[in-house]
């Protein structure tokens, strides 16, 4: 299990050199910064000073070489915008999207764990039919059409929750709800078509022969073995939580990292960018890990595999 | 909203200031908080009459044609408790037009002009500029004054200044808090505490007014539906369409007229605008140095431009060429409708128009020189927005043949805004006027559209008059709770 | 004999009919896409000029409101053109956009999947690595690359899509085919002869794609949000060009008092979404000659009691694959797939 | 094609039940063996064991010997090789060490266009007929199938009458050739299976356990079909199964593996008559009585003790050793060498205490507590 | 099989378990098909009774309907099924569900996959006494040990901790008998225990079954297609044919002298015997599928006696002599042959 967890760890270094590498040299091909930083009657001294201060003025791989050792020393240079360490204002940014990511793979995944299950325990009956359905619309549900919406009904018209914000925990209903949707829709129908799988098999009806009640039955040996899709499409919507919830941050004044990649992006904010990218390709490549290592607890002759 | 009642008057922005550095001041996102909130300048100009009002200065005069002296106001003191002197003054000068840090101000109202000051007394500053300059005084309400104790080789995030308010908390990416400054020079504004905080979302905007978050909301659509909410007040803005004037077919004035002639300017406004707006001939608004009340919005003359364009084909002008109109995304509401709506009726006058909407950086490739080659022919969608009140702002950038902005220029324009930028007083305003109206005569290198209005939302239980202004600063003074 | 003749024949195309109209849920969903393809197809020629004709007297008119004319019985936009005209028009903007970038990324990720799972080794190593690249890769930077560096176009916007997408398909395909190698069956073909690539088409993508539709039916609403998303940026669909992605995000602001210019579109999108989901799950289904029965509505009386010497035999009971051991650390096939995995005992 | 139809001709005349029966063991009859193995080894990396092993070693040194038209018959329990040393048989694994001979060929020097041609040789018919046959495809398709890599085999025109042709030759009707696998019986399945194989024209085909997945009716349909070609067509079959009454019914030859090690060999009557490895007496023993069956066996039962040991850990000296209620201290420091027994010639055992015919009564007997 | 012949004497003479005119329909898109027709049998305690038939005859679907244990398509349509003279059919569901282990066990035909992959054997063991004994952790971990350790399997402390894919197929099928007779049930239902599995290990599988039988008097209704098997270990034989009993009645009697054709042909088909390469005998064609069941007796395409009457007329199954029963018009001239 260690050699293969280190071998793993060795295996992304690559690719994130790859990620760094290409975020670098893609961002650069995007324009020069000054025409956002500079004012618009700037002349070409103070552009020229402007490239200077930045190192914009180097031969690209100079300035390459330069990142990397800057690096090295954990270094991850200065917004354009904020004149901030651009570590600063990524992880200022990137525990507020986690936490909202968390809560809502954790809902989503609950949820659909629950649903799903019950619509499997009988497959085409009306309920499954019905669950069915509207996962697959949920699915497939614009967020912003339902965050705007539900800014108007829930806090404008009922007044029960802040329209946004993140003070509070009624503040989490609304943007946790618009972000939750999409997940929700497309774990439900993973769940479902593994625990119509799993339910299937005959291990179960071993365990009703031994007495056990319905209860015990899908949660407890059906849904372990319904665990790897599950995780499988979990992790891919989570990579996508992590990248940002861009509609949700922006709309609700979310803080998170989502939104400050785009912004970084569009202000030509190299470095915020950069350290942006960094942080969640890393986080992504744990995560990829962590759900292979979960798999391994979920299901022991997948253990055997790794090991292997 | 219950908020008003703890003494908290509560802002909701489109965008967090990215720095509260004064000398970016000139950034819309942070001049709305700092200016003369936190910081203050020397002189500052009331939108209504465009005259200039002593702040941290009670008084200047012009000493010889490139230099100004400015008396300063006494007891005056910065939040951290030093005394405000002209060394200071000095200081905040120097260090917006003449340090390492780029300030955008410099950029922004300076320009090339290069600008010594010096303290001459405790109270006393003396400004000297190469060149003269009438509107020195006015270029210097954009320098905010902050302590020699600031940082002169880096930005500062967090100033320390004179204002009525100062910084209490800056939960970055979450909301900013002022707190009223005890020992300010001036009348303590109504509200203890300021808090601000920023949706992106329009709508979300005014819903936070409407369900009660916050007492005010800046910078709204009429589409956001602040309601029984909205003010609205001219924002000093003036949109319009630039055209590439040295480019076939546009190079062409037929075919320049023809244009301003084929778009509905009212039509515009009142639908695509939602009534926010107001047709425009000029770039420049009223208030304005330099704005000619002579010069009205072109008509809406659909035949006039069809037989312009007729006869300029008749004289072998290549009408049928693929003019691109570039427009921004966002740069005013409905941006990208308003361009379908221009492309549709050029289309009808019998041009051949595709619409290309771009982002900010994007854009901005074509709207600052040197121009993207290969462009063709293009009709650039632009606003401009003149803060310091004097065309000066206006004309040499987007008009001069130099300009930054400029795709195209006469000698006889240039020359009439050269005459005009060293004039002062009525001859300044009168020869300004002449340039612009020479402009729309006879270099018609425009489609003006609209000066703009913009929406702000107000609680029920704050009072507060939006000015021409009030996009760019937003005194928090002129803030009061109502009734 | 003759039933089973008539089974038989459900693999040909009349068969596949057969099946689709005894499927209701299928069959409307089939109804919706054809209507969107039609609309897709004639739409342009047909009601091109009713979409762009604006009126800027007449904007957002009340949808369903009588006597202003057919075009406008889904109400009229803020410059005064038909939602109706234009959410047909835009079929096909969308259509040419969305089906290029998610047959693009299907095929290139199908094909790049199988081919390392099916090698399995460096091959798949380094493709899975390439994977997270672009996965945490933002694509909104591909986005402004291509913006700055090539000429903005629908084909730069579908590359630009598919590019992003391309993950997706490339893991779930790898997967699957990592398992399917292992299977019998393909041992078989090896004692044929057959080489790698045979083995891949015959027996590897029959049985991989229809998992792989069923992700790329939900991703054809992710595509379609996007590509609104990029055209923000300059890249792709230009006014007065339209899409429906363009109209629900343009319309975005509207949601307040002119509701109808977001919610028509944005229920274009879901309903063309839940469509090819649904089509997407038959498909799988009927594709599937073991689960094809489920797809056979109950008739009343079909069975052929008393008839003589019926020579159908009975279905053994299916054959239940064996825990796969090696290489289980792979996620499992069915993994991916965002539908219905069912694999359950049955006549 | 006309190669193998030549070799298919040669092997019809040399294939019969006598002629093998009588042949000597180098196969001297028809001029050599048409399949010989030498010291087959495969091993696989597997996670490590208790002991600390990484590799099972699933075939240990067999040797392997079959003539044109004969059928060999390979028994043994679970997990001894059997299907492993099919796959090396047909190249899809590639043993670690040993020789494979075809026709005096090694196939995998093979490459191309003659790897190709060799392919159609050797054919095998899979274990397990649910999993070997592609469900998404008729049985049509199936048996088609070879002919896609090997298209010059059957005009793209004559396929379908060849498809019917096969169809009938193995009892189906031409009709099923647009069924899907699974509208089929076990039995039907393996059929198709089997004319898979046939399609090819195939000089051996190797049958893994063809029959264990079916019941007894349907059982006595496939052996008949197997039989019945090999008197049409002339095909050698190595016939694998763990069930000693249908290899007995099929095999001229048998070999007994344990553990990756064939322990027994020889002409089929011999063997299950007079087994001389301890191993293939408790496997006779083992097998329950069939009703019907005439009482020719040991008639009390020697239950083995102990589970089979891991072949990742296999004991050392004689593999058995560890459940042999004959062994003693040399089975644990020597491997047996195979000796022929003296009433047979072809009949080897690797035993150093191999049953004798005098001792087998009281065997039995100590065997049995 | 007395009580076919003599019902009444049931309960007092150790009669486990009896099935009467059982019927199960599986609900398919073609409508409702009868699979399981009228079945009927009786287990005394200590006995084996070998339910003998060809794949997909309904030998399992008669067990799971037995043992509640249906799938949602199916459903026992009629008939009584007593165990101790209880018919447990009636019961409620959570009565029933009490009954499921200490009462009736079953051993599922696929030991590959009837352990649940992802849960240590030791607690799937446990489970029994966890649900029925409410016994904690610790105490049904114990008797898991001591379950394994009583069906022979080694070192048993240490593999309770291993996965099911940690043991060979017949360690599996022990540890699934191992389950089923964890309560020490009065009735143990074993679908194909051994058909996985090669002769060594059946041979093992079998006397570890044969000496629960004895210990515990347990009643044995063994599911099996696997003539040598019923040969050696049962008592009692009832052969089904398409869904329902054709012939029932002591094994020996049954296999020297059988009365249904189908019984003789399955006889016949077994390949010892028979010449070395020679044709077998075997039953032509194929059974009818269970929802095309014919009219009339369902082996007749098939039947070397077969005359028009069996085309319009089912035969029922009657008595042919003490303990014996046949559903063939023409019994008599097997039994006379
Ligand atoms: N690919 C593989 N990787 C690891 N071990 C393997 C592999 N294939 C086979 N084995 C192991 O090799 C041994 C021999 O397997 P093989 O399938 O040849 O046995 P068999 O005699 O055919 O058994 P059965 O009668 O169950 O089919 C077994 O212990 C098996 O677990
Ligand atoms: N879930 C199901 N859905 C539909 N038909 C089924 C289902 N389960 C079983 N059948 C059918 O019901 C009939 C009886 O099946 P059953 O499993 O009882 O046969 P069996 O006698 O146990 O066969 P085997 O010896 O192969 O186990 C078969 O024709 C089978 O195809
Ligand atoms: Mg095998
Ligand atoms: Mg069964």
């Amino acid at each position: 299990m260690l050699t293969y967890l280190r071998r793993r760890i060795l295996s992304s270094a690559i690719p994130l050199l790859v990620v760094v590498l290409g975020v670098f040299f893609l961002a650069r091909l995007t324009g020069d910064p000054a025409n956002l930083y500079l004012p618009l009657s700037a002349t070409q001294k103070m552009r020229e000073a402007f490239s200077a201060q930045h190192g914009f003025d180097d031969p690209l791989l100079v300035q390459f070489g330069d990142y990397l050792a800057q690096l090295a020393h954990l270094d991850f240079g200065e917004s354009l915008r904020t004149a901030q360490p651009a570590a600063e204002a990524v992880l200022r940014a990137f525990p507020a999207t986690l936490q909202l990511a968390g809560v809502t793979l954790l809902l989503a995944v609950a949820g659909a764990v629950v649903v799903g299950s019950l619509a499997a325990y009988r497959p085409n009956s009306p309920a499954d039919r019905i669950a069915s359905f509207l996962s697959s619309t949920a699915a497939s549900t614009p967020d912003f059409w339902f965050a705007i919406m539900g800014v108007l009904v829930f806090a404008v018209t009922l007044d029960w929750l802040p329209t946004s914000g993140t003070v509070g925990s009624a503040a989490w209903v609304l943007p946790v709800a618009t972000l939750l949707i999409r997940p929700f829709g497309v774990l439900v129908q993973v769940v479902r078509g593994a625990m119509v799988t799993a339910l299937s098999e005959p291990y179960i009806k071993v365990a009703r022969s031994k007495g056990a009640g319905e209860r015990r039955v899908i949660f407890k040996h059906a849904l372990r073995n319904a665990g790897a899709p599950t995780l499988t499409v979990a992790g891919d919507l989570a990579v996508g939580l992590i990248n940002g919830a861009v509609v949700v941050e922006t709309i609700f004044g979310w803080p998170g990292i989502g939104k400050l990649m785009i912004d970084s992006i569009l202000q030509r904010d190299f470095a915020v960018l950069q350290a942006a990218v960094l942080l969640t390709a890393l986080t992504i490549f744990a995560l990829n890990l962590l759900i292979d290592v979960c798999y391994v607890l979920l299901d022991p002759r997948v253990r055997q595999g790794a090991m292997a | 909203g219950a908020a008003a009642d703890a003494g908290t008057v509560q802002i909701v922005l489109p965008e967090e200031p990215p720095t509260l550095e004064p000398c970016d001041a000139s950034l819309t996102a942070t001049g709305r908080v700092v200016r003369s909130n936190i910081t203050e300048p020397l002189a500052e100009r009331v939108p209504e009459t465009g005259e200039l009002e002593p702040k941290l200065a009670t008084g200047w005069k012009r000493t010889s044609p490139t230099t100004w002296r400015f008396t300063l106001r006494k007891g005056v003191t910065f939040h951290d408790g030093t005394a405000f002197t002209a060394k200071d003054a000095a200081f905040s000068i120097d260090r917006t037009l003449d340090s390492g840090i780029e300030c955008n101000v410099d950029g922004y109202v300076f320009g090339d002009s290069r600008i010594t000051a010096s303290a001459v007394d405790a109270t006393t500053v003396e400004v000297t500029s190469k060149e003269p300059d009438p509107i020195l005084p006015l270029r210097l309400s954009f320098v905010e004054m902050v302590p020699t104790s600031t940082d002169a080789d880096s930005r500062v995030r967090e100033p320390v200044g004179t204002g009525p308010y100062r910084i209490e908390k800056w939960n970055q990416g979450i909301n900013l808090r002022l707190a009223q400054y005890g020992s300010y020079w001036g009348k303590a504004p109504d509200y203890k505490t300021a808090l601000y905080t920023w949706r992106a979302e329009g709508s979300v905007r005014a819903a936070m007014v409407s369900s009660g978050e916050a007492d005010v909301a800046v910078g709204l659509a009429p589409a956001d539906g602040a309601g029984d909410h909205a003010v609205e007040y001219p924002n000093n803005e003036t949109s319009y369409l630039r055209m590439d004037a040295d480019k076939p077919p546009l190079d062409d004035i037929r075919v320049r007229k023809a244009i301003n002639y084929a778009i509905d300017k009212k039509g515009l406004v009142a639908s695509v605008f939602a009534g926010l707006g107001k047709p425009a001939g000029q770039l420049v608004p009223d208030g304005v140095t330099g704005y000619n009340p002579d010069i009205k919005s072109w008509p809406h003359d659909m035949k006039r431009a069809k037989s312009l364009i007729a006869a300029a084909r008749a004289d072998g002008v290549p009408v049928d060429t693929k003019i691109t109109i570039i427009g921004r995304n966002g740069i005013y509401p409905k941006a990208a409708e308003t361009m379908e709506v221009v492309q549709n009726e050029l289309r009808e006058a019998g041009l051949d128009v595709k619409v290309k909407m771009l982002d900010v950086n994007a854009w901005t490739e074509y709207l600052l020189r040197p121009f993207p080659k290969d462009a063709g022919p293009t009709l650039l969608q632009a606003q401009h927005g003149n803060q310091a009140g004097d065309a000066a702002f206006t004309m040499e950038q987007i008009y001069g043949s130099k300009g930054a902005q400029s795709s195209y220029g006469t000698p006889g324009l240039d020359r009439r805004i050269q005459r005009a930028e060293h004039a002062a007083g009525r001859e300044r305003q009168a020869r300004f006027a002449e340039a612009l109206a020479y402009q729309s005569k006879k270099v018609v290198r425009d489609a003006v559209l609209a000066h703009m209005k913009s929406i702000i939302a107000l609680a029920p239980d704050v009072s507060y008059k939006p000015d021409s202004a009030s996009g760019d600063e937003m005194h928090l003074a002129e803030i009061h709770p109502a009734g | 004999m003759s039933t089973h003749e008539k089974e038989a024949g459900a693999t040909g195309r009349a068969g596949l009919l057969r099946l689709l109209a005894a499927d209701r849920m299928a069959t409307a969903a089939c109804a919706v896409l054809l209507l969107v393809g039609l609309c897709a197809v004639l739409g342009p020629p047909l009601l091109g000029d009713l979409a762009r004709e604006q009126n800027l007297r007449a904007v957002k008119l009340r949808p369903f409101s009588t006597g202003e004319g057919w075009e406008f019985v889904l109400g009229s936009d803020s410059l005064g053109r038909s939602v109706l005209a234009r959410l047909v028009v835009a079929a096909g903007t969308t259509l040419s956009v969305a089906v290029p970038a998610v047959v693009l990324s299907l095929l290139i990720g199908s094909v790049w999947g199988m081919w390392a799972g099916f090698h399995r080794g460096w091959r798949e190593n380094v493709s899975m690595r390439i994977a997270d690249v672009i996965l945490s890769f933002p694509s909104l930077l591909l986005a402004v690359v291509v913006l700055y560096v090539f000429d903005p176009s629908i084909a730069n916007l579908v590359a630009v899509l598919a590019i992003a997408r391309i993950p997706v398909y490339l893991r779930t395909a790898r997967a699957e085919s990592a398992e399917l190698r292992g299977r019998l069956f393909a041992d078989a073909a090896r004692t044929f002869g057959s080489g790698n690539w045979a083995i891949v088409r015959r027996h590897v993508a029959p049985i991989v794609l229809p998992t792989l539709l069923t992700v790329a039916a939900v991703d054809f609403c992710f595509v379609m949000l996007t590509e609104s998303s990029l055209s923000f940026l300059g890249i792709g669909i230009q006014p007065p060009d339209v899409s429906w992605g363009l109209m629900v995000a343009q319309g975005r602001a509207e949601l307040r008092n002119a509701w109808w210019t977001v919610v028509f579109p944005g229920l274009a999108i879901i309903v063309t979404t839940v469509a090819m989901t649904v089509l997407a799950n038959w498909a799988r289904i009927a594709g599937d000659p073991a689960q094809r029965w489920r797809l056979t509505t109950p008739k009343r009386g079909r069975t052929p009691r008393g008839r003589g010497s019926v020579p159908d035999s009975a279905a053994p009971p299916p054959g239940r694959p064996q825990p796969q051991q090696t290489g289980s650390r792979e996620r499992t096939a069915k993994g991916t797939s965002h539908g219905e995995a069912p694999r359950q005992e049955q006549p | 094609m006309p190669d193998t139809a030549d070799t298919a001709g040669t092997a019809q005349t040399a294939g019969t039940a006598d002629t093998v029966g009588t042949a000597d063991r180098a196969g001297t009859a028809t001029g050599g063996p048409l399949l010989q193995a030498r010291g087959l080894t495969k091993t696989f990396r597997v996670p490590r064991s208790a002991s600390g092993s990484t590799r099972l070693h699933a075939l240990d040194g067999v040797d392997l010997t079959v003539r044109r038209g004969e059928t060999l018959g390979l028994v043994g329990e679970s997990g001894c090789g059997k299907s492993t040393l099919a796959r090396v048989l047909l190249m899809l694994e590639r043993p670690d060490a040993g020789t494979l001979r075809y026709d005096g060929v090694d196939p995998f020097a093979l490459r191309g266009r003659s790897l190709l041609a060799w392919r159609r040789r050797v054919q095998m018919v899979f274990q397990d007929p649910f999993a070997s046959l592609n469900p998404r495809m008729s049985a049509g398709e199936l048996i088609a199938e070879p002919w896609r890599s090997h298209p010059d085999l059957v005009p793209r025109a004559e396929r379908e009458r060849r498809v019917h042709e096969l169809l009938e030759k193995v009892g189906l009707r031409a009709a099923d050739a647009r069924r899907h696998p699974q509208e089929f019986s076990g039995g039907q399945r393996q059929r198709i299976g089997i004319a898979r194989a046939l399609a090819l024209d195939p000089e051996v085909i190797v049958c893994d356990e063809p029959v264990s997945a079916l019941d007894l009716s349907v059982q006595a349909q496939v052996l008949n079909v197997l039989t019945e070609l090999q008197a049409e067509l002339g095909v050698a079959y190595v016939f694998i199964s763990h069930d000693l009454p249908v290899v007995r019914h099929m095999a001229d030859r048998v070999a007994v593996m344990y553990l990756g090690r064939v322990v027994e060999s020889g002409p089929a009557e011999e063997v299950f008559t007079a087994p001389r490895h301890p191993y293939t007496a408790s496997l006779l023993s083992a097998a329950p009585r069939p009703p019907t069956a005439q009482d020719d066996g040991p008639s009390r039962r020697i239950v083995l003790f102990g589970e089979v040991p891991s072949p990742t850990d296999p004991p050392s000296g004689c593999r058995f050793r560890t459940r042999c209620w004959k062994a003693e201290q040399v089975c644990a420091t020597a491997v047996p060498a195979d000796e022929p027994a003296p009433d047979g010639p072809q009949h080897l055992a690797a035993c150093h205490l191999p049953i004798q015919p005098s001792d087998r009564g009281g065997s039995r007997a100590a065997a049995h507590e | 099989m007395n009580g076919q012949a003599t019902p009444g004497t049931a309960a007092g003479n150790g009669t486990a378990l009896e099935v009467r005119d059982l019927s199960v329909e599986l609900s398919t898109p073609q409508g409702p098909v009868r699979v399981v027709r009228d079945v009927g049998f009786e287990v005394r305690s200590g006995q084996t009774l070998a339910l003998l038939g060809e794949s997909g005859c309904g030998k399992s679907m008669t067990a799971q309907a037995v043992a509640g244990l249906l799938d949602p398509v199916a459903e026992v349509t009629d008939g009584q099924v007593r165990l101790q003279g209880r018919d447990i059919l009636r019961l409620r569901r959570s009565d029933r569900r009490s009954l499921a282990g200490p009462e009736l066990a079953m051993v599922f035909q696929d030991a590959l996959t009837a352990l649940n992959p992802v849960y240590t054997v030791g607690s799937q063991l446990a489970e029994p006494f966890r649900i029925h004994e409410r016994a904690s952790r610790r105490a049904a971990k114990e008797k898991a040990v001591e379950l394994m350790e009583r069906v022979g399997i080694p070192e048993p402390r240490l593999r309770a901790k291993a996965f099911p894919h940690q043991f060979s197929g017949g360690m599996r099928q022990r540890l699934l008998i191992a389950m089923a007779v964890a309560l020490r049930p009065s009735v143990l239902l074993a679908d194909e225990p051994t058909t996985a599995l090669d002769v060594t290990v059946q041979a093992q599988i079998m006397e570890l079954l044969a000496e629960l039988r004895r210990e515990t008097r347990m009643a044995l209704v063994l599911i099996t297609h696997d003539l040598a098997v019923v040969a050696e270990q049962a008592d009692q034989v009832a052969v089904m044919y398409s869904g329902t009993i054709v012939e029932s009645g002591p094994v020996a009697e049954v296999f020297a002298a059988p009365r249904h054709p189908y019984t003789r042909g399955l006889l016949d088909s077994v390949p010892a015997g028979h010449p070395r390469g020679s044709v077998l005998p075997s039953i032509q064609g194929s059974p009818p599928r269970p929802a095309a069941v014919p009219a009339g007796c369902a082996f007749r395409a098939r039947c070397p006696l077969a005359r028009d009457r069996c085309a319009t007329d089912e035969p029922p199954l009657t008595d042919t002599g003490p303990g014996r029963a046949s559903a063939c018009h023409y019994w008599k001239e097997l039994a006379d042959a």
